[in-house]
C-alpha cells in the first residue's frame, strides 16, 4: 500500500490530476484556476501541464461557469467547476437547480449530467463576508443533485476522482479552513464508496455526526469528553446528500443518543434531516432527543467572532452533556 | 418596410428585393420545399391549439407568424449543428426531424421533454428563459475542443433577451469566439411585456458591444432568414465566431392557450401584421416567379391534413404515464431516496411498480 | 364584522390594494402585473388605479427585479416584488441571499428591508415543468429572511398586508392551486399575528400540520380519518420561517402523534425541520416518531402524474395510519 | 496614450491637452485638492497594507493606481447624490466623507458594513461582484418617483463587468432612462485573469448597444475623470439618463494582501504604468503651472501621515466585538431564533449578554 503524506490542498491537487490524465473529456474551469491555480492552489500546475483547452479561466460570471459546463456534459466533457467561495454560488444557483439537477430527467436519460461543481465551505478562515457560507442543505433539498464533503486528505484524493468518475453532478463541498492540514494518502485505493459514512472513532454513550470541517472539531470533542468519562462515537457523514443512514442506524442503536453538528445554521438543515430521519428509524433506540449543534440563525458574523458561531469544543461537549442528561 | 436596416430578399407582397450583402440562392423547389415546411408547422399548431382546447393538451405555445423565422433558420442547419430551443420552436424542431408527436408530450404533460436530444441534434425544450443560451456556448466550446466543423444555434424571444444568463453567454462567446448562433426571435411581445420595456433600441445591436456582429433580419421572410442564418452557421463552423441574429417578426397568437392578449393589446397592431404573413408572401412568389400551379398548394394542404389527423390520433393515444415513471432518470445511478420512493408507491399501490 | 366572500386570488387583489392606498409608498413590481394583471391577475387593475410608477411592469430578469427592489428599498419604497412562479424565482437567489436577507444587518440596521417577494408556489394545476415547485425551504434556510404561506382568502388578504408593513424582508408563499378557492374575508381585523401557527381543526390522535395547499388536503384527510373514528388535529403552520412552534407543542402534548404534511421533497425541508424542533421539544409526549408526507425526490413530474407525486388523502391517510401503529 | 478615443486633459507627464469636447474647469486650488484627496488615501492605503502585515487586519484591497480614477469620480459627486461602492472604492467613501476607520472596520473582521450608509449617502460595500450595480438602479428608481433631482453612482471592475447582475442593470437604466452613472473601474486584472478575457473590445463600446453613452476616460487623469463623471451625474440628475463610464487605470498592488500577483503577470507591465502615476502627473502640473512650492506638498505629505498614525490608533483600538453582537440587526424585528441564540449564548457563558 503506497501511501504518502500530504495537505488536503495537494490531495485534491492530486486527485484532480489523475482523473484528468485517465480521462481527456475532464476539463477544469472557473475564475482563477490557471495561471493563477485558485485563490486555494487546487488547481495548481494543472493548466501548464493540460493547457488552457482543458483548464479554463473563466470570465467573472458563476452563472455561465456552470451553464456552459452544462452544455459541454452534453457535448460528453465532464467539467469541474470551482467556485471561488461558498457565498459566490447563488449566481449559479438557477443554473444547477433549474438545469443541472433536472436534464438528465428532461433528456429521459438521454444526457448524462457528469459535472463536478467544486465548493470551497464553511468558515473559519478569518475571512471577510460571503467567504465562510455552507450552503450545502440548498442543494441537499434539490431532487437530481448529490452533495458530499470531505474531511481528510484521503478522501479529499478519492472523492474527488469517485465524483468525477460519477455520472450524476456532484456539489463538492471543501472544508477550507482544512485546505493546509495534512494527512495520510493512500494512492492505491479508496477508503470507501462516496456515498458512504464512515465511523471516525468507534464509542458508546453518544453518536455524534457531522462532515467536512466539523469532523476534526467532533474528534477533539471525543477526546475531551473521554477523559470526562462519556464516549462518543464520531461518524463522518461524507455524503450529504444522499444520507448513507445505515451506518448511522447502527451507531445510534448502540448509543442511543445523537448529536449532529454544522456549521449551517439549524432551519431545514442536513442537521434537521439526519435528526428527522434517525428519530424514525431509530425510535425505539433513542434514549434522548436528537439534539444539532450549528450556527446560529444570522448572516454569518464578521470573524473576528466566527469561533461564537461556529460550533465548538465546548458548544458540541454542551449538547453531549444535554442528551446524557435524558433518563434512559 | 420596418425602418432600421433590416435584411429582406421578399416583400409582404412577395416581390423579390435586392440586397448589397445578401441574395437568395434557392431554387424554386427548395422555396417551395420551405413553403411547405411553412405550411404544415402552422398546421401543427392549428391543431395542437384545437386539441388544448378540446382538453387533450395542457398548454400550447403557437408560433403563427413565426414560421418563417423558424423555417429559415432551421433549413440553414447542416446535420452536424446541433440547437437549443426554449419551448416555441416546434418549427425548428420540424426541422430537425423531431417527430411531431413527440413535441407534444410535453404539452400534454406526460413527459418534461419529449424527444431523444442526441438523435434528433435538438435539446430538449428549456422553460426558464434564458439558460438554453449558456447551455449552447458551453456546447459550442466542446465544438472547437472536438476540433469539428459544426455550429450551435439557440433560441430566445425578446422578452429573454433581458436575462443575464442571455448576456452573460454573449460575453463567453466573444471571449471564447465559440462557433454559435443567436437567434432571437423578436415577436414584439413577451407574454404582455411589449418590446419596448426590453430595450429602448433594436436588439441586434446589442452584439457589437460584446464583439461579435449582430444583424436584423426580416423575420417573415423566409428567404432572408434562410440566408443570413445560413452564412451565420458557415463563419462559425470554421472558426468565425459567434453572431446575434434578430429576425424581427410577431406573434399572431396569444402567448399561450392560457393568455388573453385582448387586455394588453390593441387588433390593429395585429391587423398590420396580417399583411406580412410569412408564408402568404412566398406563396406570391411561388405563383408568380415559378407559375406553381394550386393543385402543388392543394397537395401541401392535404399533406398537412394528413399530418394533423395522425397528430391527433397519435396525441389521443398517449396514456398517462405510469406514476412509478417519475422516478426513472432523476438520477442515472442508484439512489436510495429514489428506491424507497417506488417501495412507497407500489405499497400503496398507485403503480404496478412494472417499470 | 364585515365579512364577504372572496377567492384567494381577490383578497390578495384587495389585500394589495389596501395597503397601496394606505402607504404612498408600496409599489409592485414583475412580469405581467400591469395590464395583463400577472399571469393570475392577483394585481388585476391596480395599474390603472395607482399608474406605471407604482405598478410596474419589469423587463424580464428575476434578479433585476429583486435588485432594483432592494435599492427601492434604500430609498425607503416598500416593494411587492412578483415572481410569476416558483420555478422562476432562482435567477433571484443572489441578491435574495446575499442582498435582501443580508443588508439589514450589513448596514448595522441602518437600511430597512422592508420589502415582499410573492411566489405562486406549489403544484396542482396541471401547468409544464417549473410551474408547481416548492422553493420554501431554500428561503427558510437562510438567516435575514422571513418566509409565510396562506391557505385562505382570509389569511391571503390580511397576511400579504401584514408583510407589506412587516420591516424585514418576506419571502410570501401563495398556493396556486387554491387562488381561485372561495371563502370568508374579514374585513376589519385579522385572523392573527404573521407569524402564527393556527389550529384548522381540533382533534385528538394524532397532529397533522402543513402550509399552503396542503391544508385544505389535511381538512379531507381529517373528515375521512373521523369517518373511520381517527380524530386529526389540524394544524396551519402559517410562518413557515420563523415557525411558531408553541402552537404545535401545544397540540402534540395533547396527541403525541405528529405527522408533516408538504409538497416539497422531504431532504432538508421545512418537514424535516418540524419533525426535529418537535422531536426535541416534545420528546416524552411523543408516543410515535413524527413522519413526514412529501413530494418525492425527484424532479416535479409531468403534471399527468402531479397528483401522485403531491401529497394526497390516501397518503396522509396512510402515515396516520402508521404513527398509529407505534405502541404507546 | 492608449491607443483608442479616450478623454484624457492631462498627459502622464501632467501635461495639458486639449479634448474637442471636455475641458478642465477646476482652478489651481480645486485640483491641489484633488491632489490632496489622491495622497490621502493612497497614505489610507499604503498604512492599511502595513496594518494587514502586521496582522491587524484580516485583508486588504489595495487601489494604489487608482486613486484618481475614484477621487475624480468621488469630488464630482454632489451632496445629494448616493453611491454603491465594492469592496475597493476606499476613495470615493474618503470623498463621501466616511471616516478611514469606519472604512477598515470590514477588513479588520468586526462589521461587515462599517459607517452610515445613509448618513453618508455611501452604502455599505458588496463583495458579491455586481449586485450593486442592480441595487444602485433600484434606487435610481426611487429618486424618480420621489422627482428629486440626484444621481446615483455607482462602481464595479472589468471582471465584474461579466456578471449577469450588471448587463441587467443596463437594460433596466435604459428602459426606465434612471438617474445612474455605471462607473467600471477597468484596472485590467479581476484577480488574475486579465481583461482580454472578460472581453475582446473596450467596455465602454457595451453601453451603446443597450441604449445610453458610453465613455473611455483615462482613469489615471483626474481632471478628465472629473470632468467627465460631473457631466454624466449632471446629465443624470435632469433626466438624460444612465452613462457608463469606462475608467481606463491599472491596479499596480495585489489583488488584495492575500494574492500573489507574480504568479500571473510581468513586471515590465507595472513598470509602463508606473509611468503612468495619477499623482506625480497632477503635481507636475501643479508645480509648472500653478508654481505649487514644495513647501505645500510636505504639508499635504504630513496631513496624510497624521491621518496615518490617527487611523493606526483608531484600528488598534477596535476591539473584538462582543460576540452576542451577532444577533444584533440580523432582523429588523423580533425573531425566536435570535431570541434562542442570544439565550444559548449567554448560558455558554461566551458574552455577558450586556448587549
Ligand atoms: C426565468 C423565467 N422567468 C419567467 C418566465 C415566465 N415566462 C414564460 S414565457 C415568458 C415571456 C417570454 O417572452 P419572450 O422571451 O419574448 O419569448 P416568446 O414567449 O415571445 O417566444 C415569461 C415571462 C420563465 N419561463 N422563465
Ligand atoms: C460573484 C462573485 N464571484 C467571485 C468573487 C471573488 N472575487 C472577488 S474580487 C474578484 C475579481 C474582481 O475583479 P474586478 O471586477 O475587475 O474588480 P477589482 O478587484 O479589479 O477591483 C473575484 C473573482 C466575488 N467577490 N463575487
Ligand atoms: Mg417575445
Ligand atoms: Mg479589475
Amino acid at each position: 500500500m503506497a501511501t504518502t503524506t500530504m495537505t488536503m490542498a495537494k490531495a485534491l491537487n492530486e486527485g484532480l490530476r489523475r482523473a484528468m490524465e485517465k480521462n481527456k473529456k475532464v476539463l477544469i474551469m472557473g475564475e482563477d484556476v490557471g495561471k493563477l491555480g485558485g485563490v486555494f492552489r487546487i488547481t495548481d500546475g494543472l493548466q501548464k501541464d493540460f493547457g488552457e483547452d482543458r483548464v479554463i479561466d473563466a470570465p467573472l460570471a458563476e452563472s455561465a461557469i456552470v451553464g456552459t459546463a452544462v452544455g459541454l456534459a452534453i457535448r460528453g466533457y465532464r467539467t469541474v467547476c470551482e467556485i471561488q467561495f461558498d457565498g459566490f454560488v447563488y449566481p449559479a444557483f438557477d443554473q444547477i437547480v433549474s438545469q443541472v439537477a433536472k436534464l438528465h430527467k428532461r433528456s429521459d436519460g438521454v444526457y448524462t449530467m457528469g459535472l463536478v461543481i467544486r465548493i470551497p465551505f464553511q468558515g473559519g478562515i478569518g475571512a471577510i463576508e460571503h467567504h465562510s457560507e455552507s450552503p450545502e442543505a440548498y442543494f441537499a433539498a434539490t431532487a437530481g443533485l448529490r452533495v458530499v464533503s470531505c474531511s481528510t486528505p484521503n478522501d479529499a484524493y478519492w472523492m474527488i476522482q469517485q465524483s468525477i468518475e460519477h455520472d450524476d453532478p456532484i456539489i463538492f463541498c471543501e472544508p477550507k479552513s482544512r485546505y493546509w492540514e495534512k494527512g495520510e494518502v493512500d494512492l492505491d485505493s479508496p477508503p470507501a464508496g462516496l456515498f458512504d459514512a464512515i465511523v471516525r472513532r468507534e464509542g458508546s454513550d453518544v453518536t455524534v455526526i457531522g462532515y467536512g470541517s466539523s469532523v476534526k472539531t467532533i474528534l477533539r470533542a471525543a477526546d475531551t469528553a473521554a477523559t470526562e468519562g462519556t464516549s462518543l462515537e464520531v461518524v463522518d457523514a461524507r455524503s450529504i446528500a444522499p444520507l448513507e443512514l445505515d451506518t448511522m442506524v447502527k451507531s445510534l442503536e448502540k448509543t442511543g443518543r445523537l448529536v449532529v453538528v454544522q456549521e449551517a445554521p439549524h432551519m431545514a438543515s442536513i442537521g434537521s434531516e439526519i435528526v428527522a430521519e434517525l428519530s424514525e428509524r431509530c425510535f425505539y433506540s433513542l434514549r434522548a432527543p436528537g439534539v444539532r449543534v450549528s450556527g446560529y440563525h444570522v448572516p454569518y458574523p464578521p470573524t473576528r467572532i466566527e469561533e461564537d458561531y461556529r460550533p465548538s469544543v465546548d458548544r458540541i461537549l454542551d449538547a453531549v452533556d444535554r442528551v446524557m442528561g435524558y433518563e434512559s | 418596410m420596418i425602418g432600421e436596416e433590416l435584411v429582406q430578399l421578399l416583400t409582404p407582397e412577395g416581390e423579390r428585393v435586392a440586397h448589397p450583402e445578401y441574395e437568395s440562392t434557392l431554387s424554386g423547389e427548395e422555396i417551395f420545399g420551405l413553403y411547405r415546411d411553412m405550411v404544415i408547422v402552422r398546421r401543427l399548431c392549428t391543431e395542437s391549439t384545437s386539441l388544448q382546447r378540446q382538453g387533450q393538451l395542457a398548454l400550447w405555445a403557437p408560433i403563427q407568424g413565426q414560421e418563417a423565422a423558424q423555417i429559415g433558420a432551421g433549413r440553414a442547419l447542416a446535420p452536424q449543428d446541433f440547437t437549443f430551443p426554449t419551448y416555441r420552436e416546434h418549427g425548428i424542431a420540424w426541422c430537425r426531424g423531431v417527430p411531431p408527436e413527440n413535441m407534444l408530450r410535453l404539452f400534454r404533460a406526460v413527459s418534461n421533454g419529449g424527444w431523444d436530444a442526441q438523435k434528433y441534434r435538438h435539446s430538449v425544450p428549456t422553460v426558464v428563459l434564458g439558460n438554453q443560451v449558456l447551455n449552447a456556448v458551453g456546447y459550442a466550446m466542446g465544438i472547437q475542443r472536438d476540433g469539428a466543423e459544426e455550429a450551435v444555434m439557440t433560441f430566445f424571444g425578446d422578452g429573454a433577451s433581458s436575462q443575464g444568463d442571455v448576456l452573460e453567454a454573449f460575453v463567453w462567446a466573444s471571449s471564447f469566439n465559440t462557433p454559435v448562433v443567436f437567434f432571437c426571435q423578436n415577436n414584439q411581445w413577451g407574454i404582455s411585456t411589449p418590446m419596448s420595456i426590453q430595450s429602448k433600441i433594436p436588439l441586434y445591436h446589442r452584439a457589437p458591444g460584446f464583439g461579435f456582429p449582430g444583424i436584423r433580419v426580416d423575420g417573415n421572410d423566409v428567404l432572408a432568414v434562410y440566408e443570413v442564418s445560413k452564412r451565420a452557421l458557415e463563419s462559425a463552423r470554421v472558426g468565425g465566431g459567434p453572431t446575434l441574429i434578430e429576425a424581427y417578426t410577431y406573434r399572431m397568437g396569444a402567448h399561450t392557450t392560457s393568455d388573453d392578449p385582448t387586455r394588453y393589446r390593441i387588433d390593429a397592431e395585429v391587423e398590420v401584421w396580417k399583411h406580412r404573413d410569412p408564408i402568404e408572401r412566398v406563396k406570391s412568389l411561388l405563383v408568380r416567379e415559378y407559375r406553381v400551379k394550386t393543385t402543388k398548394f392543394d397537395e401541401v394542404a392535404a399533406e398537412a391534413d394528413t399530418m394533423a389527423l395522425k397528430l391527433r390520433e397519435d396525441v389521443l393515444a398517449m396514456d398517462r404515464p405510469d406514476p412509478i415513471t417519475m422516478f426513472d432518470h432523476a438520477y442515472a445511478a442508484p439512489h436510495p431516496l429514489i428506491d424507497e420512493g417506488r417501495r412507497e408507491m407500489v405499497e400503496l399501490g398507485v403503480s404496478g411498480g412494472s417499470h
